[in-house]
């Protein structure tokens, strides 16, 4: 048999493929949260990115890939202003963060809005127009090992590598990026330093509702290209736990999306390799190994050095103490 | 815009602000049908009819507001101390699983003892599933948040394994019906909770037990040196320590209680509706997370807790019947999200004195 | 201190008709208030009487209700700090204001829109930090994280922060609380070394010596109302006292030399050492031993091991090694609830955070460690009128100001906060008392009650150990002092041999 | 107001049907399948029929309080389409003598509540046939929500087709634990083809499986409805329900009085169940076989559970000469041989 087609060569390709779509959203839910505004209304924001981006592939016209690009977009623009509703509640009416963001999904998630516009546009039942599909990245595809898991994956896998390298270089190498931290961290201290607070967390919050809104968007154009209601089964919540899980630093969210895009497949490769034990023990492996790993990093060392935005859910209100 | 912080809040306001936000809300609603080109006088006269008024309504509500009652209560105990179990949903699945186990156990016993172990099995198993979070959250640090919701999926997968993947205890293997689609074992006769019929509505012995949670878990923060202690640990953890307060204990010890609530929901949607342990229809429903928007819209008072519920409950129930090939269900989310927020946004006259002020002339440079 | 400065030249500052109200309080009641250039401008006040709440409205952090300010004459309009900071105007707060996580170099470029789009490298800003803080002998390590700082150099960063950005005027808020004397005396060169510049100075604080020493000129606030500007030269202390607090001020107040010489021990300390917050070593064997009626006073700059002596005491946090011995028994480790049961109280340093919980009620408040006993609890349920009896009774006997015993805690002042800490503590019947700082911050009014219940206290048969960074409280309240030094006793002396050039040399380090 | 009412027209003296689903009416696979019937329902008969449906509600009470409205509405029938409706149907059918009510997939009737399904294993082994002829290898993979007798039947009858033109073919059965999860569907069907198998079928309500197929250009045969157009290269056929024709005579016959309970189990005679039309790779001959088949099941000539079957061990489970019984398929809990995978589920 060929080596490409090994148990360990298939889970790493599929782990990156199915990790993608986390990596995007949980590097938005990171910046929305480096800048104190934790938003549990991912799974939300990523329903409304499938439900519009899908909507764009199927009315545009035009090549492929400027196509992918605009419905890309407009999925995670559309997202980006269900984003607004969340931001102005928490940073500009001080509503609790936590209640928001669940409210946030009840709005837009499945039986939502993301299920309406669905239903309106007629979109169900129908195959994606246009939909990302693996390059072969200078014909590198078929080397072995490497080619499937490193040069066989969809443009959006490629953007994501772009997206991490760029959040890191933001957060750490650029002004914008350090006053992002330092409202985090302490409101009071950016605040007084002549740093907006509000403006800093209402942007971030945005692009962590355009990051989850790309993130939805690649459900409906590359994993299952079509549009079903409710169709993100969850990733937006595994995309919080990510966060944590990295404690808040981009390249640890693309390893940690990894894993989970691994845990996602490794059931039902198992299975496929005739491991008998029940398919929800299979199941249930990525939340079990959520909770593991949560408990792992939160003890010891970990807790002290590299621990949550220290501001993270609290609003600022300039004159209060 | 200037906002400060209220030093108190007058009585008025407390009931002023929910009543203008609501109808901000639907003021708002009303735009986004007309937006979708529906008549919002005819969507609300249909939605308070069949929530409130229709023969029947109310009876049809309190079946959606029982189960809500006790997620919100469970939500609002946790949440009162800052304790974000959002694992309700879970806790729930393992009371209904706690209550049928036990009600089939004691099938052959008098109803009185059937039911009383029912609600033993329900508040025990949701009290030892909300406990791991527990556990984890005093011992470890861990986020409870993510966990108790990993463990709401982990929870949905056990029952499905234990009706659908497995011989176990739940599973009826007998009949015909059950060899050709996998189900779980009907609860005897004896096993059905009362109801109490009052003309106007039936109620649910389940929903009276949820009254009645919601009355001790008031006197239990009011009233309780435990319920102190909470209070307390919730406001500031270090005062808390200070004053020589188990903290881990009422963590963990509130973790359990809120799971409790949420199990006797789970044990109430079996006794009450449902009499056997069924996997689709408990996870389709969805009360765990409701119910944390019930207590959110309460404020986390338990006697709020039921009024709010009952009033979702009415609504959740009345959207069924608004929706259909030209009304999608996506549009009545739509409508309850909306109501949220706004709700929400209230909030913030009742904490808050808003002041509005022009900007004069911009500072020199 | 700069003699070109003449009273006709266009002040730095000018404010005039401040007024500011919160909730429930007029914090500046039409405040005039003008510093000149290259003067050090002292703002001298009670506690609450507004110093903070007008030096913020100069930093654009607050918005003054009425009023005008005028920087070197020109009318401004302060919509946050950066347009302050636009116009030279930085501030030191009281309560610092640093990003703990971040390193001192990014907190001091932090919010500076001259730098650049992408941030210099983290060398160049290093060097140049580190090229300021040699200017003005301030020297701190630029890669460091703030949480491993001490106060004195998260002191520095903050002045750094000003600097760099080019404060022509710096308004520092009670900048010495919290740092030794030789720090205070580092801090006084560099400011001279600012005016000399040509800064001006706006120096906040309540400690009399001190802006004696460093201002120029000295403005008193007494309940957010301007009582004068005086020249310090033309002044003297008791003067200042008598503006601030408006009557005369009784300064030494001590407790009768301990004569129950061969009391019983009642609290024992053997070895203690316990870990601080960041896991490294706070108190460093510890042994001491505290008789009935005697307080023991614990001396040291802040920092030095105090917060986590106390708490390794009262259980709060775990000893790692060594015993508190209460009666001749030992405590459980790490256990509050048995030091609460063996009467040890406690008044903690961080009264809002600890003490109290600040939402509960005055009333809840002061049962937070009785309410699991008879007869505030019976089986577990809270007795809600001897709740309130238990109340009114503690709130009068310790003249507590509230508006009621139901008034959420932390609407009430600093000094009321303290005396629901006491009420609660000395009502207990303690066998001793540990107090951190208990009269820090307070008015001269409130110290003097708390002095006084600590020593009636001690009369009664309790023993006392009294942790200040306050050298003068100890010295007039304890029997005998020890001195703390980076988590070890550096020395005990009695009262009556105590040399205050001694101890200060041992607060610093020096063998004793 | 007709909008507000929630129905498609609002004639007061037409009758009333609705529908009651547990999932979404988009969802591409199973209740879109019902939903069609409705639509085609409608079309036959104009106006004379108001058409309604609910959906996505939850099995359990959720559902009595939404048959409650549908009658106070004014529904004359209506139609439960999940087997967990079963209950709640039963109960509504007593409470509401003067309603009747059709429930697809169960086994309770009441003189007012019918049931109905249909024989999809016959469209299964003529699915399998396809898959079989597709493939080379003789290794087929198939995408299977939970392991129940319904779904077991379906997969034995595809892995018996695939074996009629694929000698020795075996058919491996990945088991996903959710009726609709696309991600997940796909996932599984990935793995199956890392395991390398070559043509993938599937008992999934959502067209995953095809996407799949699609992106590593597998062979793929479908499930509830025809979705070809998801990948039109790789489609085969597949199992389809009309659920139409049959709702439609029960309706008139609702109209007209002559309703009666009863159990009705669709077949490929009936136009019931059938396959969906073939893809373009489906060769000639495959094609002409199927139909050959199908004719043969449709007048009784061929049954394919008819002895001689072995189980997954080789032993015999139904001796040559004999056929199961209709109640032997609803409870079938075993795997004919050449089927890889556990029956009992992992
Ligand atoms: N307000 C709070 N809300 C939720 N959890 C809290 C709160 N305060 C403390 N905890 C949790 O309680 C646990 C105990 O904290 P910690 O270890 O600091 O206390 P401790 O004094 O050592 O406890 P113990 O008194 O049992 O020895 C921690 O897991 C912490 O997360
Ligand atoms: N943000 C605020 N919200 C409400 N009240 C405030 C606020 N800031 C100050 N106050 C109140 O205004 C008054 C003046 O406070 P301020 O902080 O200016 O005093 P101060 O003179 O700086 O005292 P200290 O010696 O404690 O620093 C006090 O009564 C205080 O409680
Ligand atoms: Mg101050
Ligand atoms: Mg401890």
């Amino acid at each position: 048999m060929n080596v490409n087609d090994s148990i360990v060569v298939v889970l790493a390709a599929s782990a990156i493929f199915y990790g993608t779509p986390l990596v995007f959203a949980a590097m938005g839910e990171l910046l929305a949260e480096r800048s104190g505004v934790l938003n549990l209304g991912v799974e939300g924001m990523m329903l409304t990115g499938a439900v519009t981006a899908f909507w764009a592939v199927q009315h545009l016209s035009g090549p492929d890939w400027l196509v992918l690009l605009l419905a890309t977009m407009i999925g995670g623009l559309a997202a980006l202003a269900v984003s607004v509703i969340h931001a102005v509640l928490v940073v500009g009416l001080r509503a609790n963060q936590i209640v928001s963001g669940l409210a946030l999904t009840i709005f837009a998630g499945a039986t939502g809005l993301s299920s309406y516009v669905g239903n309106v546009a007629r979109l169900g039942g129908q195959p994606a127009h246009h939909e990302y599909t693996a390059i072969n990245v200078l014909g590198l595809a078929d080397v072995p090992v490497l080619g499937p898991i490193l040069f066989h994956q969809n443009a959006l896998v490629y953007a994501s590598w772009a997206l991490v390298l760029v959040a890191l270089a933001y957060l750490h190498r650029t002004r914008t990026g350090l006053h992002v931290r330092a409202v985090g961290e302490s409101p009071q201290t950016a605040d007084v330093m002549g740093i907006d607070v509000a403006r800093y967390r209402y942007a971030h919050t945005l692009a962590g509702g355009l990051l989850a809104g790309v993130g939805g968007a690649y459900f409906s154009l590359a994993i299952t290209p079509n549009w079903i209601d409710g169709m993100t089964s969850g990733a937006g919540w595994i995309a919080i736990a990510l966060v944590i899980f990295a404690f808040w630093r981009p390249e640890l969210t693309l390893a940690g999306a990894y894993l989970f895009g691994l845990f996602s497949s490794l059931g039902f490769v198992l299975q496929a390799r005739q491991v008998h034990l029940p398919p929800e023990v299979f199941a249930s492996l990525p939340y079990l190994m959520t909770v593991v790993v949560l408990v792992a990093v939160s003890t010891g060392w970990a807790r002290q050095r590299l621990g949550a935005p220290a501001a993270l859910g609290t609003p600022y209100v300039r004159e209060e103490r | 815009m200037r906002i400060q912080r209220r030093l108190t809040t007058p009585r008025w306001l407390v009931v002023a602000v929910p009543v203008a936000s609501l109808i901000a809300a639907f003021a708002a609603a009303a735009i986004v049908l007309l937006i979708a080109g529906k008549d919002p006088g005819a969507t609300y006269a249909r939605l308070f009819d069949r929530a409130f008024i229709a023969p029947g309504a109310i009876t049809s509500t309190l079946i959606t507001a029982t189960p809500l009652l006790f997620t919100g209560l469970a939500a609002a105990a946790a949440f009162r101390m800052r304790l974000w179990n959002i694992g309700g949903e879970g806790q729930l699945y393992l009371g209904a699983v706690g209550a049928s186990g036990a009600g089939l156990f004691l099938r052959d016993q008098p109803p009185a003892v059937i039911i009383a172990g029912m609600v033993g099995g329900g508040l025990a198993a949701g009290a030892a599933w909300s406990s791991i979070p527990g556990v984890l959250k005093a011992y470890f640090k861990t986020n409870e948040i993510i966990t108790s919701l990993m463990l709401n999926y982990v929870a949905g997968l056990l029952l499905t394994y234990l009706i659908f993947d497995s011989r176990s205890f739940w599973r009826e293997l007998g009949t015909f019906s059950a060899r050709a689609f996998p189900q779980g074992k009907q609860l005897p006769d004896a096993a059905t909770w009362p109801t109490f019929d009052l003309g106007v509505a039936v109620i649910p012995f389940g929903f009276l037990l949820g009254l009645i949670a919601a009355l001790g878990l008031w006197l239990f923060y009011r009233s309780t040196s435990f319920g102190f202690q909470a209070r307390v640990l919730g406001d500031s953890p270090s005062a808390a320590r200070y004053a020589g307060i188990k903290t881990r204990r009422v963590v963990v010890a509130m973790m359990a209680l809120s799971g409790a609530l949420a199990g006797v929901g789970g044990a109430s949607e079996i006794g009450d509706f449902r009499h056997v342990l069924d996997p689709r229809g408990l996870q389709q429903a969805g009360f765990g997370y409701a119910g944390i928007v019930v207590a959110a819209l309460a404020r986390y008072n338990p006697f709020a807790v039921a009024v709010v519920a009952f009033l979702l409950g009415g609504l959740a129930n009345a959207g069924y019947s608004l929706q259909g090939p030209d009304f999608p269900a996506g549009l009545v989310g739509v409508l309850q999200g909306m109501i949220l927020f706004f709700a929400l946004g209230g909030e913030l006259l009742l904490r808050y004195r808003v002041s509005f002020r022009a900007r004069l002339a911009a500072a020199p440079s | 201190m700069n003699p070109e400065v003449t009273a006709g030249a266009v002040p730095a500052v000018a404010m005039r008709s401040i007024t500011k109200r919160f909730p429930g309080v007029l914090a500046n009641d039409s405040v005039d208030f003008e510093a000149r250039e290259g003067e050090v401008h002292a703002l001298l006040g009670e506690n609450g009487a507004g110093k903070s709440t007008l030096a913020s409205i100069l930093t654009g952090l607050y918005r003054p209700d009425a009023g005008d300010i005028e920087i070197y004459g020109r009318r401004v309009e302060f919509h946050s700090p950066r347009d302050a900071m636009a116009a030279g105007v930085s501030m030191v707060h009281q309560h610092f204001r640093l990003a703990a996580s971040l390193t001192v170099a990014d907190n001091i470029v932090l919010g500076h829109q001259a730098a650049p789009w992408l941030r210099a490298s983290p060398r160049t800003i290093e060097s140049q930090v580190t090229d300021l803080a040699r200017r003005y002998r301030m020297p701190v390590n630029p890669t460091a994280r703030i949480w491993q700082l001490s106060v004195g150099e998260q002191q520095r960063v903050e002045i750094l922060k000003s600097l760099y950005r080019g404060a022509r005027i710096l308004i520092l808020d009670e900048p010495t609380s919290l740092l030794t004397p030789q720090e205070a005396d580092d801090l006084f060169e560099t400011l001279r070394r600012m005016t000399a510049e040509g800064r001006t100075i706006v120096f906040v604080s309540h400690k009399l010596e001190e802006l004696m020493a460093v201002s120029d000129r000295v403005t008193v606030l007494r309940g957010g109302r301007v009582v004068g500007t005086v020249e310090t030269k033309s002044t003297t202390p008791p003067q200042l006292a008598r503006m601030m607090v408006g009557r005369e001020v009784v300064f030494a107040q001590s407790k009768e030399a301990h004569r129950m010489e061969g009391g019983e021990v009642v609290l024992e300390l053997r070895g203690i050492s316990a870990d601080g917050d960041l896991g490294i070593k706070a108190v460093n064997d510890v042994s001491l031993a505290i008789k009935a009626g005697e307080i023991v006073g614990i001396a040291g700059v802040s920092g030095n091991g105090q917060r986590e002596l106390a708490e390794a005491i009262s259980g709060a946090r775990r000893r790692s090694a060594g015993d508190v011995i209460v009666d001749g028994r030992s405590l459980r480790n790490g256990d509050p609830e048995d030091a609460i049961a063996r009467g040890i109280a406690h008044v903690p340093e961080d009264r809002l955070g600890t003490g109290v919980s600040p939402s509960l009620s005055v009333a809840d408040n002061l049962i937070l460690k009785s309410h699991r006993r008879a007869p505030i609890a019976t089986r577990g349920i809270l007795r809600r009128q001897r709740i309130a009896a238990n109340a009114k009774q503690l709130m009068s006997r310790f003249s507590v100001s509230a508006p009621g015993p139901d008034t959420p805690t932390r609407l009430l002042s600093g000094g009321n906060v303290q005396k629901v800490v006491l009420a609660r503590e000395l009502s207990s019947r303690p066998r001793a008392i540990v107090a951190a700082n208990p009269t820090r911050g307070l008015d001269v009014g409130a110290t003097e009650s708390v002095r006084e219940l600590l020593i009636k206290a001690a009369a009664g048969g309790v023993g006392i150990l009294l942790i200040s960074e306050d050298l003068d409280e100890v010295l007039a309240l304890a029997d005998r002092i020890a001195v703390i030094y980076e988590g070890r006793i550096a020395g005990v002396v009695p009262r009556d041999e105590a040399d205050v050039q001694r101890i200060g040399l041992m607060m610093a380090g020096a063998p004793a | 107001g007709g909008s507000s009412g929630g129905s498609t027209a609002s004639s007061s003296a037409a009758f009333k049907a609705a529908w009651v689903y547990v999932g979404a009416a988009s969802d591409a696979g199973w209740t879109k399948a019902h939903d069609d019937a409705r639509l085609y329902v409608q079309q036959q008969l104009g106006g004379q029929l108001v058409t309604t449906f609910k959906e996505n509600v939850p099995e359990g009470p959720q559902a009595s309080q939404v048959i409650d409205s549908l009658v106070a509405d004014g529904n004359k029938i209506i139609f439960g389409t999940s087997f967990g409706f079963q209950d709640q149907m039963d109960a509504a059918a007593k409470k509401y003598p003067n309603v009747y009510f059709e429930q697809a997939t169960g086994f309770k009737m009441e003189t007012n509540l019918a049931e109905f399904f249909g024989a999809a294993e016959d469209a299964d082994y003529l699915t399998g046939m396809a898959a079989g002829a597709a493939s080379k290898s003789g290794k087929i993979g198939f995408v299977a929500p939970f392991p129940i007798p319904e779904v077991i039947r379906e997969i034995n009858a595809f892995a018996l087709g695939a074996q009629a033109t694929h000698p020795g073919a075996t058919v491996q059965v990945i088991w996903t634990t959710t009726w609709f999860d696309p991600a997940k569907e796909k996932s599984a069907a990935e793995s199956l083809i890392s395991a390398g198998v070559d043509v993938l079928g599937q008992g999934q309500d959502s067209p995953a499986t095809g996407e799949a197929a699609k992106a590593h250009g597998l062979k793929w045969s479908g499930y509830d409805s025809d979705q070809t157009s998801f990948a039109p290269d790789q489609w085969l056929t597949g199992t389809v329900y009309h659920w139409g024709p049959y709702e439609l005579t029960r309706i008139k016959a609702a109209m007209n009085g002559s309703w009666k309970s009863g159990s009705y189990y669709g077949s490929l005679k009936d136009g019931f169940v059938d396959i969906a039309p073939y893809g373009k790779s489906v060769d000639a001959s495959t094609q002409a076989a199927i139909n050959a088949k199908k004719a043969a099941l449709i007048n009784g000539t061929f049954y394919e559970f008819t002895g001689p079957l072995n189980d997954q061990s080789g032993a015999v489970k139904v001796p040559a000469g004999t056929k199961l019984t209709l109640d032997q398929i609803l409870t079938m809990d075993w795997f004919v041989k050449g089927v890889i995978g556990n029956p009992k589920g992992s």
